[in-house]
């Protein structure tokens, strides 16, 4: 048992998205999901940059490079699409307008605190924010992809973020290569497990405790669940 | 795939009930959703909080809600030349807040962009400052003015999209516009109803995450 | 000598708009204004309810309901008029994009108060407030057009309005059958006058002192200015 | 009639000096106008105020006015990857402000519509909340952001009229909106100029209120 490559997590996580949503995919890993939601789901992607029912990367020569995601890379857009200006697409976002956020993190807390901003090293780049602090505030549910620990193997997810804060209490699930991570009132809960992935493993690897949900489903190698979810 | 077509007033109205706020589009006629209004007055509900710029002017307007004492508080800017809500006024059996036209349309851009107030200059030593919080911003003065929300919004589009995308009609935006980004069900009468793609991206004056239902009046 | 009728009066106006500016009419008298705008000074109209470049009223049986201005009257729209939303429409008068606002009014303060909302009677009507006070704070300037007095006689640019204000210390200028006047930091100035009429007979119908400017033209019965303005 | 036509970037610029404060739009390529870019950069100005979403990527962007050294200060939602901007503020010659990409948005919003600043729920329990008043409305807690406006704007439209209405091309559009409306003097780059009335005013992005100046980079 390994934990899941990039597209088997980015093809779990857009197994989930409810039918005909209104979803915006952060950038990096996020991105990928969008490769794996089926068409007959109905799922509308928003770009923050003021796009809405964004479609795929258009096919190579035929780039526009006034159509792009909020990662800058070129897309189209599909049928029913729609372009506005940023004080329209942050409304969408502050608002309450966007069903489903999923957004990239380097910590996420048991109380739903999440750091995806800044790594808090002086790396000698500038700081960046970017939208997903509106993100983050405003949709009205956060999930959250992410590798489970960090490269030194050190948890990501955590009883308190050490790194600065985007947003306090907003993350509801975590999906990583090991585990669906509830965020509930009375703490973390996995709904599902990796396959060959004991609680014992997935405690080992976080920060903060977690105990099984009632129903508790098994994540293939693809990325396809079984049992309930 | 999403579709929101209705295709009864009843369907459009479903969950509006007594004591909801709506907000209603329109600027005089234009843009105001004639065919929804007279549904709405046929259910014949109770103490609805009603945000419009105007009151009623014509038998077919909201003058039909208001000659029901459906209304019981309306927070509007210009509701004079308004006979039926005139006559609940002066019987006091409705309660009216007055909201300068520009400040209106700004508290329900707030609702619907999730903000939680903002600084006006309008109103600043007139009757309009009463009741709120003063803050001087680099030596002016300025009123703090909250958001407005709504149960439902119903405003009169031109064309829509199966998936809730809609045109409008020359002067009809006006209030619409933004009424539609501030209410949990948001609900739009239209002249037509066209396949996603017919309409050009580029021409799209609401997007379709801010419409729930639509209504074409007379089915095309 | 009489003072002007409605039509020599906003003819009046017209004539003193300045070239290409962004203007405001208000509802009721200063509506009449745009039926003598010559074509060739490029003025834009702007209409509070989503219309910028508005045209003369169509011809009849040409009417759209949904192109009517302020006032609720059928219009057209001119070659390069355009349309956008009440939101839009009042970030236009609330930020100063409008150059010239002209709006009615019941008193005018010597101070530049404007009272035009409310007469302050019960006259078992609602009240209404509307846009122009959004207008009145914030065109850059603010022109009021309007009788000199009142229907029985009194003075309506006074020293301190008693009716409810629309906004403090905005007007700079007060187009009437009699005169115009100048709201000065020094005080009211009559920078012309009705022919026939003497600064004497326009102070008795005022309620705050008025000098005369440098330079004094002489409205003619068209409403034409003769001499400097 | 008015005529916003200008036929060269020195008249386009005229005015713009040392020590102002200047709005580019643009999200990446899109909207970012990179013909008056390059003029503004061979004036070899200094100390100018920079509002935007980034802070060049490329080479042929507000890199050139970063290697320049012509910005003191730069308003800014994600300034990284941004290779001679990241070179000057190392060197502490540059001064950051970060400003989450929709408050500046808004921010540049209020600047245009007169409003006195907004409150806005994001930032709240972050390094963002610094230095800002704090103000619960309902029971939730809001940071009043106040507004932003500079001498100049600078955006990428795709058509223009000769009375500066603008269209944009697809995602262009981006924080070039708010940003015309947020400016002494308002420059938009363009592909095309046409004559009013050829612009359908239904599909005016940008109307010409707003617009002081228009320049083709290469006139049809």
């Amino acid at each position: 048992m390994s934990p899941l490559d990039r597209d088997a997590l980015a093809r779990l996580v857009a197994s989930q998205l409810p039918h005909n949503a209104f979803v915006n995919l952060g950038i990096g890993a996020p991105t990928r999901i969008a490769n794996f939601v089926p068409n007959e789901a109905g799922v509308i992607l928003h770009s923050e940059n003021g796009i809405l029912n964004m479609g795929p990367a258009p096919a190579p020569g035929q780039e526009d490079w006034d159509l792009i995601n909020a990662g800058k890379s070129p897309v189209t857009v599909a049928a029913g699409g729609a372009f506005f200006d940023s004080s329209l697409a942050f409304a969408m976002m502050r608002g309450g307008h966007i069903d489903v956020a999923v957004l990239g993190a380097f910590q996420v807390s048991s109380g739903g605190d999440i750091a995806n901003w800044s790594t808090g090293r002086n790396d000698g780049e500038p700081p960046g924010i970017g939208g997903a602090i509106d993100l983050a505030v405003g949709a009205k549910t956060i999930w959250v992809m992410m590798d489970h620990v960090a490269r030194d193997g050190s948890p990501r997810i955590v009883a308190e973020c050490t790194l600065p804060l985007t947003a306090a209490g907003v993350v509801s699930r975590v999906f990583t290569g090991l585990a669906i991570i509830e965020v509930t009132p009375q703490g973390l809960e996995a709904s599902a497990l990796r396959d060959g992935a004991s609680l014992e493993a997935v405690q080992a690897a976080t920060g903060a405790p977690v105990r099984l949900a009632g129903q508790v489903a098994t994540i293939m190698a693809d990325g396809t669940l079984t049992g309930a979810h | 795939m999403r579709n929101v077509v209705v295709e009864s007033a009843a369907a459009a109205l479903a969950g509006l009930r007594d004591g909801h706020t709506v907000m209603v589009g329109g600027f005089g006629g234009a843009g105001m959703p004639r065919g929804i209004i007279t549904a709405v007055a046929e259910l014949g509900l109770r103490d609805l909080t009603l945000i419009s710029n105007n009151a009623g002017a014509s038998g077919d307007d909201l003058s039909l809600w208001f000659r029901q004492g459906m209304v019981r508080r309306i927070i509007c800017s210009y509701p004079r030349s308004a006979k039926d809500f005139g006559a609940q006024y002066r019987a006091g059996t409705v309660e009216l807040e007055l909201v300068p036209q520009g400040t209106l349309v700004e508290r329900i851009r707030a609702g619907g962009a999730g903000l939680g107030g903002f600084l006006s200059p309008v109103g600043v030593g007139t009757v309009f400052e009463q009741g709120k919080q003063k803050i001087a911003i680099g030596g002016r003065d300025y009123l703090l003015e909250l958001p407005l929300r709504a149960d439902f919004t119903f405003v009169k589009g031109k064309v829509a999209d199966t998936l809730g995308n809609l045109t409008f009609n020359k002067a009809a935006r006006n209030h619409c516009i933004v009424m539609t980004t501030a209410a949990d069900t948001v609900v739009a009468e239209v002249d037509r109803i066209v396949e996603p793609g017919e309409l050009d991206p580029e021409s799209i004056v609401t997007p379709c995450i801010f419409v729930d239902r639509v209504f074409a009046r007379s089915p095309a």
